[in-house]
């Protein structure tokens, strides 16, 4: 039952952004023309590892690393699994300790919690009110058996920036591999692997309106991996499988334009997103805001509205033609409160109520304001309903 | 999700039927609990062994306020011992059917309304309903 | 260095089929259409959904499974990787041992290997002269602890289609798993899961003219199997990840049209890869075809040109404008004499001048007599050159 | 792979320098086995300790038949102790680079070549080149 409202306002860039059109029309072109195998010996074949191994480059250069580093994947997941599972099976002789922290992706949670069934221990580190892994912990938790520290950029559903140099610093100190989950960061900010110093990062093209079914999987010149895909030769034999050619032209050419629009996007989401975290803290009583105030992502508000429930909202704005997420993206089928919420120390009632707003760089000020004079009725409504909504308060 | 949901459920969703508080219920129920996302509370008014006025309020999902909303018209002018024949089947059918993540917000809606028939036999006769207890939350596939 | 040739024949199929014009079209509109998160409550979320599900009929319907049995994947090696360790995986408490075939591709003979190290044991089936797996042969290897057979429809190098309906009945009779590498097969020639009784099935979109990146895992109802890629609640929980949307749309596509459009292209096929055999044994001098003469894949032409080697015919064949492939298309920088030529009990110096000639829905008479006219003069220049030529017979 | 192929190493590939039998050479070498997939042999004509005269034969990929062309070469008209010095980095050098996991085919020129100073020093003086031995196939990478 599609939704007849007149304004679409998709605020849900953070599960996915739309491509961009030079992106498709790059994807387009490189799907009919490089479909040769790249591995044989044949003009067609050039044509392909021509295509791959130009928007390899170009990935490459988005995050300072080089093109070997670049190993393709087909979903950040992917990236995730491989670069933990993976390394930690590489250094498993070193020691079995491994250094994560609550509130990473369930891509990276799961990974670990299958390692720990196999042995290995994980120090899940917690994050302060705002959501910020502290350095200081990373440092303290590092034992003799460390080998691995993973750790996530920005988390989606707080969008909190976390200080990735400074821990990259101590990990390096100690000679750690330091993985890091950057998905919702990686052509959005600033990110270089080199003054990060990170080992591994995980990077996604549908975060920065690339295509879905592609993402890559930076890995630092000299860290041994277990490849997690088997078979045949390509990636430099890290990667088995016919690489996806729609998709790596289409990331290539999404990186291209990240590295280039990044900035311009930066300074027009910035004020977009405050203004709409201040209309939210200022027409919804007893909203809170989740995440960091402002060392935050570009385009990422989020918050608690109390007493309701996330999908209900959700659905009352969708039917005004309001995108946004509720909890997290990747598995609002769970129907659990969000991990991360609930790691800020929010209620886990409380925590059911959080709404991700998520805006891309095409948004303007009137879809924020679309969303302020939309969502305040929408609230009114279900407090009516909602048992919680405490009586002295009457529905407002 | 929202292609999940029948114009049936989102009928009750978006006019939620009997919402509401209610001046002196002659019995309340209350089930559910904030950390699975949803609680439901009902309230009945009884006359003569017959369910005379329902209203309930909700926490939770369009599922969770659909299934709330559909118990209030199956139970309305039912005497105590029909309204306890209904079951979570009854209220999945009643909204031509729910996703299957969702049915516990069926269980929900058998539950919140036996939770207040317990509570008005509790009042009247001094027993529940015999043997009655609300499901296991563990059963409702959070 | 590409070459200038003015006939273009593209003979490397069996590696990778050029998208049909169709599917790309398909692909440009839903990859402009579905953006929004399929997870996510919203009617972007849903048009997403419907495209997946859409896609997800068509794939079953090609192999005669229901969609909720097809879990999307990256490529035909993810499949075979998540139907192999994860079935072994889901079943080992019942036993651990494995039957597959001495000619199976590297994305399961990898898996194995790693399986074997694991603690498993497998037992690799030969082949006859002709490439085909006697299905008495997989009778005799069952043992009480056997829990899984994993076979190739037809293998990529030698294209004979195997008898995996006999051997179906002889698995699903003793309650194993079967599991059938269908990507050369799967959207080629006919092929239905309930009347082959295989559990699960490997096939990819690039083999019937949907892009590359994408493939599938057929995973019977009941089928249980652990997860390889783990995260989100995508595909059921089954697979976790952002679903490739420019991907799946495409496969959906290609599938519809494979089961339209196969028994025409096969007609179309089997006399231009019979007229290419027989011209390769009539105008070649110590050729020998590889597979089955009659009972293999509808475009494909595959054989050893003795005293010479394959990387070297490619080249040449590529200076003409002809791209083919010498032994695995996935390995070919192994350098390594195919194992599946050697199974056949061919010698390694032969093994080393096959060729394989796959041929798409769109050769013609034409490219074959062009074929057939370029490469006997190169085959004489490499002989000429070759000490393993025998002098006797001088150059021809 | 094409593409990974300089001009310099296609040119010998489609244009091989001295390939072909020689009538009585004065020294043969031969090189390589048929599993790995490559075969050299070179047959070299030596007048007052010069090689005036150099063939070869060889079955293999792009990169050996250019790696044999370049040798014949390089060795056209040296005497045999500057013959001895060739190393398979002169090839790769003279090819102007090879593909990493072509290198191999480059110190099998080498081999090729010295094998056949090996056979002319043996025919000539009774004893082969002092302590030399070909590379292992082990090493090429296969
Ligand atoms: C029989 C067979 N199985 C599996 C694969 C692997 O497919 P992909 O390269 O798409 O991962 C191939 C690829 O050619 C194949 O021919
Ligand atoms: C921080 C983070 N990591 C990993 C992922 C997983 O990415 P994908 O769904 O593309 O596999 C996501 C997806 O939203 C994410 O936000």
């Amino acid at each position: 039952m599609p939704t007849e409202a007149k304004r679409k306002v998709y605020f849900d860039n953070m599960a996915n952004t739309p491509p961009d059109h030079r992106v498709i029309e790059t994807m387009l072109l490189q799907t009919k023309e490089a479909f040769g195998n790249p591995l044989n010996i044949h003009d067609f074949g050039e044509k392909t590892a021509e295509v791959i191994e130009s928007s390899r480059k170009n990935v490459a250069e988005l995050i300072g690393a080089t093109p070997a580093e670049i190993i393709f994947t087909s979903c950040g997941s992917e990236s995730n699994n491989f670069a933990i599972r993976g390394i930690a099976k590489a250094y498993e002789k070193k020691g079995k300790h491994i250094i994560s922290s609550a509130i990473e992706h369930f891509s990276v949670l799961q990974v670990l919690k299958a390692l720990e069934k196999e042995g290995f221990k994980v120090t899940y580190l917690p994050v302060d009110k705002n959501g910020v892994i502290n350095s200081q912990a990373v440092a303290k938790a590092i034992t003799p058996e460390t080998i691995l520290v993973t750790l996530t950029h920005a988390s989606n559903e707080i969008g909190t920036i976390e200080p990735i140099a400074e821990i990259g610093k101590i990990v390096k100190d100690k000679g750690i591999i330091f993985h890091v989950d950057a998905v919702q960061t990686a052509g959005t900010i600033p990110l270089n692997v080199a003054e990060f110093q990170v080992d591994a990062l995980t990077l996604s093209a549908n975060l920065f309106y690339g295509p879905t079914g592609i993402a890559a999987l930076y890995l630092k010149k000299g860290t041994r991996i277990v490849p997690f895909l088997v078979g045949g030769t390509q990636e430099e034999g890290k990667r088995a499988g016919t690489q996806n050619i729609p998709g790596i032209s289409g990331m290539g050419k999404a990186a291209e334009l990240a590295k280039q629009e990044m900035n311009a996007r930066s300074e027009k989401l910035i004020p977009l997103r405050d203004r709409l975290l201040k209309g939210l803290t200022e027409k919804i009583d007893d909203f809170f805001i989740t995440g960091h105030p402002t060392n935050r992502l570009p385009g990422h508000a989020s918050g608690v509205v109390k007493y309701i429930e996330g999908e209900s909202m959700s659905m009352l704005l969708n039917m005004e033609g309001i995108a946004v997420s509720t909890g997290s993206a990747c598995v609002s089928k769970a129907l659990k409160a969000s991990h991360v919420v609930l790691a800020l120390g929010v209620s886990p009632e409380d925590a059911h109520g959080s709404l991700v707003f998520s805006m891309g760089k095409d948004a303007s000020v009137e879809d924020v304001d679309y969303v302020l004079a939309k969502l305040p009725p929408i609230v009114k409504r279900l407090r009516e309903m909602s048992p919680l909504y405490p009586k002295k308060k009457g529905a407002k | 999700m929202v292609e999940q949901y029948n114009p049936t459920v989102m009928d009750h969703f978006m006019h939620p039927r009997n919402m509401g508080d209610m001046e002196n219920p002659d019995g309340v129920g209350h089930i559910g609990n904030p950390q699975c996302g949803d609680i439901m509370e009902m309230y009945i008014k009884v006359k003569d062994n017959v369910i005379i006025d329902v209203k309930f309020k909700t926490f939770g999902c369009g599922a969770a306020i659909a299934s709330s909303s559909i118990v209030t018209e199956l139970v309305k002018g039912k005497t105590i011992e029909e309204a306890l024949k209904i079951t979570n089947q009854q209220v999945v059918d009643a909204l031509g059917g729910l996703p299957p993540i969702k049915r516990h917000c069926s269980v929900l809606g058998e539950d919140a309304l036996k939770s207040a028939i317990d509570d008005y036999l509790k009042k009247t006769t001094g027993k529940g309903i015999e043997g009655w207890q609300p499901h296991e939350e563990e059963e409702h596939a959070h």
